[in-house]
This record gives structure tokens, sequence and C-alpha cells, in this order.
């Protein structure tokens, strides 16, 4: 097997061959819009192993965590494991931190709960 | 009755608020919140990566104490929550993870998942009773129309965090009927506000927590509660509704007599 | 001492080619016993046959050793051989040295080795055979049917129609089941009210017939042939005999705000009612949780505008005992409960509905009278989004929903899209799919009528969330094919919710030993050669009991089930398998290990008076075996830590003597 | 063929329903295995008595092998289950007094499993064979 998806698979801990192509978690993620790939190809793409084009794609920090796919998929698949996987395979990589310390102090505002920034550098950089 | 009390990063800085009723209503209510001694923050997400183990460890460390103190361990953050809850469900369920996680931290006694996290709510509910509220309540919020905003980390997914139904909660309803005010249902109290990515992407974060705030006016609510801080700040940074956003501990304190004006 | 004779077959050159029989024979000739030894080309002919019967004559043989093809083939063959002869058949056994010798070595040495081998263990064997008899009894000539959907109606009216009597046991006041709440049935569209009812009455007018409505089994005991069933006939309140279904006292009964299950509470009937206009039987009912008069004695207003005197607030309770001969069951299926699928907004909306709630609001008979009217405003729904397979097709561990495809779902949604449609050409109506399963006849070809001439918006996708905003419900779901996620503005929403079995079945199972699957299906006894029987002898099944199916589909299953049903009742007496277990009184010691493990339940135990040595008397607790009901698998018998328990034919010193054969 | 070669007397329990019908479809299809191979029939595979099998051992046999209906297939609907759990216990016990667990094993052929039979058989030949003689349980007072 294709090295990348052995890697993913085994981050994530998904078997993405459970997936039955129903659609439903693309069908209830709230950043759809935002996404150029959405949480179904994730899920389908990694399978056939074409990963390198969701490693440099943006839709990688739309996700928001929020488990709705999770939570509503029919087969248990867990769609959010998936890109969680592919994100931090990007971000494992040196240099390729989606944040950096420095770009912060232009993001905050004086509201900003540090709760943001940690978990925004949680899942962005390493 | 102690219990084990994980504030978490935000509470002791932007939400003192949220940290300071929430200690106060407790001990009306015969329960003292005692803050695990150096704590460390619990990342504010939960990393998924089943071979993340580092970002890990501070919950590890918290649910350890807690269970050396054999005592639940509360917290009020729903994101503190949601961490410690999902990296306890690990410990528990994932052997490889467990077996490295206590091999780093070298525990006299190994953490297998002992633990049990609860949220304040559940404390609320399970611990404490809602019913011993009412009978505390002294400014019963009678004519409050109140929209609960569970947001995504205190219900998913539903099978580790197992407090209420994902889909059609109510134990934040069931909290605002025992304060005498009146729920508002509304579809999209448990749809994401937009979290973390309001660090970078305002317009995303805009339009989500554009819906949520919508959705609960146009049901006629006004005021929304929640237990997240970043939730409250992305709903109050969206200007297009008009709906105050307060923490659930301050509704409770006020309804308790305890809030200070 | 046993007078056994050998007999080696060639199998034309089949044995014989790899196989020196006439060295097998004269080696067989030196085993104790045996008296004679002989080969011959086809044993199995008529030639072969009349060699062994004046064989058994001349040398008077008490057994038989036949060296041929496998026991699957001519076991039955030899041992009527034997019976002819006077020998008790199941003296005879075989040593297969065909499929398990000749066909398998190549070397003629080695096969008329292993063939001798195998004909000394077979003739060890027939040393301590005994004559068995097969156990006979009387089959009871009345069918009794549990449950009177179309399944039970069919399966009843097929085996009166043969001449036997039958009973139908149905819960509900009323027989006609799920199909009676349809409205239209696929794919010819006819009413399903006016091929059901018809049966409903033809099945009311058989005499053969007897229908306990409104009544539940509560005892099974006995066994193929001879069960003993207890019905519960519960309390209806109204003397079904004398009621003549006026309905004047469900006009008048001042409690109107009963839910209507059969409208699946959708409206209300009142405390004393008749479930719908054509209900068979056709008598009222009380419903003793919302009655006055039964709740608190305050009212009795029914008994007043009875005319026939029908009211009897007094009645009980009643227990029926009725033996029967065979037993079908036909529980039927419910829709699962959608609590776990509240993304779909099921419990927050009033107008999101299950498929068979808007079977009621389009039917004639329904809430609304027949007019599509959405439930939580009466008005006309614009929109309509149906959502297929909620709650099937999900993952074991997904924790909610079944793991199988329910069928049916796909052409009924077809089905009330291209009826809604037609009626209402005004309505936009979508269908979210994720596969359209249409593998019937004119299935396919109805589907694709709903898309293209009935312009149904088909969407390839499955909702994420549906969102009760305002008098709209905003569906949010994927269109994959577009790569869209999409927003419907709709005013209903219908959910195509999973089937599964009817509670009653997991009961009902354990009543009758017949197994289920994981989801509480009755299993058949083979999934493809005996697919209406269960495992159970004399237990048959018909219906989505077994398993999801449509109308068509269940039908025929109810007719083959009652063909089974025929076959079983048209016997006078019934020939069990006398290789069955069999317990040594003297030494049972009363464990009920044998007890635990028999899948039948044909082990009981019973207390038993024995002589002891010094002339006294000891009632001892032994172990009995219904030989009509053991199936002789012979798992009690590893389980008796006594060595009590044995089994007729294959006894544990019969196999040994083989295995001491085998390994000399 | 050598003439000294060692070959292991194994006695084989095949239930009535599946596997003793896949021994017969292995015949039908001329699929060949060692002749060493000696099958006894049971109605269903937890009919063989563990006794039977010490019994083998006693006698001589230097393997056992007992086939059955898959799981969930047993015409007794659940005997497979019985033979599945009475076997672990008394191979770990047979292991325990030295008889080597390659020396016993259970199987599940369908009567589909013409094949299956053949392989199997053949494979567990070979495998008792390269253990030798059982020497550990055998009763040389049984012998002739």
């Amino acid at each position: 097997m294709d090295k990348l998806k052995e890697q993913i698979l085994r981050t994530s801990g998904v078997n993405t061959l459970k997936c039955m192509r129903c659609g439903k978690c693309s069908g209830t993620c709230p950043s759809y819009d935002e996404m150029e790939y959405h949480p179904h190809q994730f899920v389908y793409m990694v399978e056939k192993g074409e990963i390198e084009p969701l490693m440099k794609s943006k839709s990688l920090y739309k996700c928001l965590s929020c488990f709705a796919c999770v939570e509503r998929c029919p087969r248990n698949v867990e769609p959010a494991k998936i890109v969680e996987a592919v994100r931090l395979m990007v971000i494992r990589q040196q240099g390729e931190n989606h944040l950096t310390a420095n770009d912060i102090p232009d993001l905050l505002d004086e509201d900003m709960p540090q709760q943001a920034i940690v978990s925004a550098f949680r899942k962005y950089s390493k | 009755m102690k219990v084990s009390y994980f504030p978490g990063c935000t509470l002791k800085n932007k939400a003192k608020d949220l940290d300071k009723y929430a200690r106060l209503c407790a001990l009306k209510l015969g329960v003292e919140l005692e803050e695990i001694e150096n704590w460390q923050c619990c990342g504010g997400a939960f990393s998924m990566g089943e071979d993340e183990i580092a970002s890990k460890l501070s919950s590890v460390r918290a649910l350890q104490y807690a269970k050396e103190k054999d005592q639940y361990l509360v917290s009020v953050c729903s994101a503190c929550h949601n961490v410690l809850k999902q990296t306890n469900y690990q410990m528990q369920n994932n052997s490889d993870f467990a077996f490295k996680a206590n091999n780093y931290l070298a525990f006299d006694n190994p953490y297998n998942g002992e633990t049990k996290v609860i949220h304040y709510l559940e404390l609320l509910r399970d611990v404490i009773g809602f019913d011993k509220i009412k009978e505390n309540t002294v400014n019963p919020l009678k004519d409050k129309k109140i929209a609960a905003y569970y947001g995504c980390l205190l219900l998913r997914p539903s099978k580790v965090l197992a407090m209420d139904d994902a889909e059609n909660p109510s134990i934040m309803e069931d909290f605002i009927k025992a304060i005498g005010a009146t729920p508002v249902v509304y579809p999209y109290r448990n749809e994401c506000c937009g979290g973390y990515a309001t660090l970078e992407d305002k317009n995303l974060v805009n339009k989500k927590s554009g819906l949520v705030k919508n959705s609960a006016k146009n049901n006629g609510a006004d005021l929304i509660i929640t237990a997240c801080p970043l939730c409250k700040y992305n709903l109050e940074k969206n200007n297009n509704t008009d709906i105050p956003v307060v923490y659930i501990t301050e509704l409770l304190a006020e309804a308790l007599g305890l809030k200070e004006e | 001492m046993q007078r056994i004779g050998v007999f080696v077959c060639w199998c034309g050159s089949n044995i014989a080619a790899t196989v020196d029989v006439k060295a097998v024979a004269e080696a067989l000739k030196s085993e104790p016993g045996v008296v004679f030894s002989t080969d011959y080309q086809y044993m199995c002919s008529q030639a072969g046959q009349d060699l062994i019967k004046e064989a058994i004559k001349e040398h008077k043989l008490t057994g038989l050793v036949i060296c041929s093809c496998s026991p699957r083939m001519h076991e039955n063959t030899f041992r009527k051989v034997a019976a002819d002869s006077g020998i008790n058949p199941y003296m005879v056994e075989i040593a297969n040295i065909r499929e398990q010798c000749s066909w398998v070595h190549k070397d003629k040495a080695i096969g008329t080795e292993k063939a001798i081998i195998l004909a000394r263990a077979a003739v060890a064997k027939v040393h301590l055979n005994t004559p068995l008899t097969p156990g006979e009894s009387e089959v009871t000539k009345r069918a009794l049917v549990i449950g009177g959907g179309i399944a039970g109606i069919q399966t009843a009216l097929d085996i009166a129609d043969a001449g036997y009597k039958v009973d139908i046991v149905e819960t509900k006041p009323t027989i006609g089941g799920k199909m009676a709440q349809l409205d239209k049935t696929f794919p010819t569209l006819d009413c399903a009210a006016c091929i059901l009812t018809p049966k409903m009455v033809e099945v009311a007018q058989n005499e053969n017939v007897r229908i306990f409505s409104y009544s539940e089994v509560t005892e099974v005991g006995g066994f193929v042939g001879n069960f003993t069933v207890k019905i519960k006939k519960k309390a209806r309140y109204v003397k079904e005999d004398v009621c003549t279904g006026c309905g004047l006292c469900t006009e008048k009964c001042p409690m109107k705000k009963v839910p209507n299950d059969f409208n699946l509470g959708m409206n209300n009937k009142g405390a004393i009612y008749i479930p719908f206009a054509q209900a068979v039987p056709k008598v009222a009912t009380i419903d003793p949780n919302y009655c006055n008069m039964l709740k608190n004695g305050k009212c009795g207003l029914c008994a007043k505008v009875c005319t026939a005197g029908a009211i009897d607030y007094t009645q009980k309770d009643e227990i029926i005992e009725e033996k029967y001969g065979a037993i079908v069951a036909a529980t039927g299926y419910n829709p699962i409960s959608l609590d776990k699928f509240d993304e779909f907004a099921y419990n927050q909306s009033k107008d999101v509905i299950t498929s068979l709630e808007f079977e009621r609001l389009t039917n004639a008979a329904g809430p609304t009278n027949g007019v599509l009217l959405r439930p939580s405003d009466l008005k006309h729904p614009k929109t309509i989004v149906f959502v297929q397979c909620v709650g099937s097709r999900c993952s074991a561990d997904a924790s909610k929903g079944k793991e199988y495809c329910s069928k049916i779902c796909c052409m009924y949604t077809a089905k009330h899209a291209m009826l809604t449609r037609d009626k209402y050409p005004d309505t936009d109506v979508y269908v979210f799919y994720i596969d359209v399963r249409t593998p019937g006849k004119n299935f396919d070809e109805f589907y694709r009528r709903a898309v293209e001439e009935y312009g149904v918006h088909y969407i390839k996708g499955m909702v994420g969330k549906v969102i009760p905003e305002g008098d709209k419900l905003i569906v949010q779901g994927s269109d994959l094919l577009d790569n869209k996620q999409l927003k419907i503005e709709a005013d209903l929403v219908v959910l195509a919710a999973a089937i599964e079995p009817d509670k009653s079945a997991r009961n009902l199972a354990t009543m009758l030993t017949a197994s289920m699957d994981t989801n509480d299906f009755f299993t058949e006894a083979h999934p493809k050669l005996r697919p209406v029987e269960s495992p159970t002898a004399g237990i048959f099944l018909s219906g989505t009991c077994q398993g999801p199916k449509d109308i068509p589909e269940t039908v025929s299953q109810a007719g083959a089930a009652a063909s089974k049903v025929i076959g079983l009742l048209a016997k006078d007496k019934l020939k069990g398998n006398p290789c069955v277990a069999h317990s040594d009184e003297l030494m049972c010691n009363g464990c009920s290990s044998c007890e635990r493990v028999c899948p039948y339940k044909a082990i009981t135990y019973v207390d038993k008076e024995f002589r002891m040595p010094d002339r006294t008397t000891k009632v001892r607790r032994v172990a009995f075996v219904n030989e009509a009901v053991c199936q002789g698998c012979g798992a009690c018998t590893v389980a008796c830590p006594s060595g009590a328990m044995d089994l007729k034919g294959f006894k544990s010193k019969q196999i040994m003597a083989e295995v001491d054969a085998i390994c000399k | 063929m050598q003439v000294n070669e060692f070959k292991p007397k194994i006695v084989a329990f095949c239930c009535n329903w599946c596997s003793y019908a896949g021994a017969d479809l292995a015949g039908n299809n001329r699929l060949n295995y060692p002749d060493n191979v000696k099958i006894i029939r049971v109605p269903c595979s937890c009919r063989v008595n563990p006794m039977f099998i010490l019994r083998a051992f006693q006698r001589g046999a230097d393997g056992v092998i007992l086939c059955g209906c898959h799981p969930g297939d047993c015409h007794y609907t659940s005997g497979n289950y019985y033979t599945r759990r009475r076997m672990a216990l008394l191979f770990s016990m047979l292991e325990y007094l030295g008889i080597e667990k390659e020396r016993t094993r259970v199987e599940w052929v369908s009567a589909a499993e013409g094949a299956k039979f053949s392989a199997t058989m053949n494979e567990f030949c070979e495998q008792v064979a390269a253990l030798g003689e059982n020497k550990r349980l055998e009763d040389l007072r049984c012998k002739q």
C-alpha cells in the first residue's frame, strides 16, 4: 500500500472501506462552502491513495473539528479523523506549519480568549 | 463534598466570571471545586491522531490527580471538558496509547482511565440535582426566555461525551427551567460557532455564529447562555443580531443571589 | 455374537480400478463375527440387492457391512434391503470406499489397504449396533398462525383451503396488519384496502378458520405434530358475538382524546373504538386506560346507547388452551424509533414524519381524509423532501440503526413521490438517495416513471440535518453528483425509517424454541433450500418476521409456509429419527447439564421412583429425552458428566470401536 | 516414494452435514489427500467426546482432526460452538500432557469445500508427520 495512505490510516485509526458513499458527512459539514475538497472526498481520496492534492489543499484548515460528521456518519467512519490525519501529516513536516508565533500578534484583538490561540496552534502547527 | 477542578487557561484570564461563579455557586450547593495543583493547559482542542501522545499528557496528568484523590474531575469550559473526556476515553480503549502515555509520565501507579470526568452541568444535574438548584433559587428568572447554546464540544462525539442526546439535548434546557426561566429550543443550538477558525477566517466564523444567533432570536430568545469562552467570543463578535450572550455560571449565580453587581 | 455379512461393491471400475475388491472381501473373512464376505459389480443394482437378500437368508445374517459409495448416496437403499429381508435397517453400516478411498488414492495397494481398514471399522461398529425403531407420534390436524397481517391471512387461507382447521391469533383488535394502513401498493398502484379487505372477509367467513383477535400467545409446549398452546383473549369489554359493529358507541363516547394508533397518533379516537371501517371482526373494543367507566365507574354511556346490549364492563381476560400440529410465525414488522436520529428533527417538528405516517396522510380513511395536508398547520405542502435509508445500512459499531437494507423503502418512496406529483402537480418533490434498489418485476420501470414522467427530483446524497426554521424545514444535504451542499426549504420531510421485527417476536421465539438472528428476525432452517421452515420442527415462518420483504414476496412466502404446513398435517403419524439421545436412568445424577446444552429443549427432568438393592424405594430426579423433539446432534452426550447420556446409532462405544479399528 | 517414509495415523471426525459431505466432494472431484487419513462420521462435531480423542491417541493415532460446519451454519444451530469451546480446553490440556498442539486441530469445512478438505488434510498430515510418532499417550499394552 501507498506509504502516505498507510500513515494516514494508522494516524487516524479509520477504516475507509467502511464508507458506503452516502455523503452525509458533507451534507452536515458547517465548513462545506469554504472547502475545495469536502469530507466525503477526503475519505474517498484517501481510500484511492490520492493524498497529495489533499495535503496541498486549504480545506485542511477549514475543518472546525466540530465532530458533526463523526456523530452523524451511519457507518461510523469518522471523516474528521481523516482530515486531522492529513493535516498532521503536513504540519509534522519541517517548515510546514500553517501558523507561526510571529503571525499571532496581528490576528489578536483584546477580547480574544486564550483558548482560541491554543486551539488554533494545536490544529495548525507543530 | 469535594471534586477535582480543572479550570483551564481561559478561565484564569479572559473568562474569570465563568470561573468565579462556578466556584461560588457550587459551594453554595454543597460542592467544593478543588483546583488541581500545577495543572497544565489541555491544548484547547483534542488532537484526533491516534499517534499523538505528547499533546494529551497534560490531560492524563489531571486525570491521574483526580484518581489519586478519588474524586470526579470537573471542568466548566466545554473545550477542556471535551479534551479531558476524549483523552480519558482513549486511555480506556486504546491500550497502545495508554501504554505509551504511562511510559512518558512514569506514575507510581499507571493510569488506565479510572477517573470519571464530568462537566459542570453534569455536576449540577447528576451530583447536586436540578431540584436542589430550584430550592436554592432566590431570584427566579421568570420573564427570561433563554436559548441554550451547546455548540459542538459539549455533546460530540456522543459515544465519548455521553452527556446527553447529541441531536436533541435537554440538559441545559432543564437547567434553565430549574432557575425559573423559560428555555427556547432552536435548531442551531448544537451547530458549530466557527471555533478556532476565528483566528484566521473571520468571515467563516461570522457566518456560522450569525446562524446561531439569528436562529435563537427568531425563536424568541432574549438571551443566549454558553459554557464555552470561545463560543461566547465568536457569538459576541457577530454584530448582525443583537442578543446578549452570558456564561451559564453567571446566570446561575444571579438566580442563587450570588451575583455581584 | 453378530453374524455379519460383508459386501464389497466394485461400482463398475470406480472402486475396482484402485481397490482390489476381491482382496478386501477376502481379508474381511477373517474378521471376528464375519460369516460371509463377497464382492459384486454393482451392489446397488437389483441383482446386487438380490445377492444381499439371498446371503441374509442363507447365512442367517444379523448385521451388514456394505463397502461402497458414500452413505449419503445409498445408505437408505441398503437399509431398505435389510428391512425387506427381516433385519432391522439400523443394523447396516456403510464403509465409504469410493469417495474416501478409491477416488482419492491412485495406488492400488494403498487403496486396498485403506479399504480394508475402513471395512474393519464398519464391522467393529456393526458388532455394537442394536435394532432401532423410529418413534411415531400423532399429528393434531390443526394449525396456528401467529399474526393476522397479510402474511398470516394468506397462510391461514391456503391451509384452510386444503381442508385443515387453522386459528389466527392477532394482538390488535382487528386483523389486517400493516397492509391495512397503507394507501396504494407498488408497482401497480392498486389500493391496499381494495385488495386486502376482501381477503379479510374471506378469512373471517371461512369455516375452517377461527380468528382470535385482541389475543396473544402466552405459552407453547409440546413438539411437532403435538403443540399445546395457551392463548390469552384480552378483555375487550364488548361481547364479540353480540356486537353488531354499528359504531354508535364510538360516536357517543365522551372521551375523545385517545391517540388513534391506527393513524399512528396523528388524530384521536374514543375510549371505545373500532380501528377502521372494514375491521375484522367488526366489533368495538374499550381501551381500559382511557375509559372513565372502567377507571372510576363514572359514565356508562356506551352501554346505554348499545341497542344490542353488547357492552360488558365486567369482562375478564380469558385463557384458551388448544392443540396444534404446526405453528406459523407471522409477527411482522414495525418502523424503528427515530429517537436516535434527531438530526432529522423528527421529535422537534410535527412536519417531519415517517413514511408510514405519510401513508395515513394520503389514505382516504386517514386523519386528513386523504388530502395531503401537513400535520402542523394543515396546509398543503408545496415542497416535500423524502430521505431514504434512515436507520438502514448502519454499521454495527455506529450504535444506532440497523445493519441491513430494509428493502421496501426505495419502492414505497418512489410510490409516494409519484403519487404526490400525480395528485398535486404544483408540488416539488425531492428524494435523497444513496442507491436506488429496485430488483423486482416492474420495479425499476416504476422508479424510472417517477423520474421521467412525474418529474421527481432524485438527488444522490444524504441529508445531514433538518433545521425547522419558522414554518419551513431547511433540509441540508449533499448532492454528490453536483458536488454541492444543498439547502432546500421544505414544507414536509418524510423519513424512510428502517423496519425491524415486531417486539413480540423475541418472546415468541423463546416460547417456540425457534432461533433468531442478531436483528431478531427468525432464522430459516436453510437460507436457500428451506426458507420458510424454522430449524425447529413444526415451526414455520411467514412474512417479514423472517426478514424485510414487500407484499408480493410476503404472499408467496405465506403460500410456501402453508404448503409446508399442509404437508405436515396431511400425515397421520410422524416417523422420527431413531438416532436420538437416550439417558441411562441408573447412571443419571440429575445434574441438568444435558438440559442446558440441548438446542431443542428436548430434555426435561422427571422425578422417578427407583427400587434400591435393599428393597426400599427412592425418588430420584433423572433426565428424560423427548424422542420426538430430539434431533440427534449429541451435544448432551458430551456434556453429561456421569456418562448416562448416549446417542443411539452413534453410541460412544460404537465410535470408540471405530477408533480402535482405525488405529490398529 | 521412499520406503521408510513415516506415515502418521490420522483420525478425522467429520460431521454428517457439512464436513463429511465436503470429504465426499473432495472424492467426487478426485482431489487427493493422504490415505492415512481415516474418517469417522458423527452427526455433529459436538458429538465428539474428548474421550474419543484421548482413545485415539491411546491407540496410537499420531494426529486427530475434527471437522464441522462453519460457525453459524451448524445443522443443529449451535453444536459447533460447543465443539469450539470444548476442544480449546481439551487441546490445551493435551498440550500440557505433552501432545503438541500441532497434532490436534478443529477445522470448519462446508459441504461445498471439497478443495479445502483435501488441502487441510494434506497440510495437517505434513504437519503431524514432521512431529514424528506420538509416543506420549500411546498405550503400548494395546499394541498387538
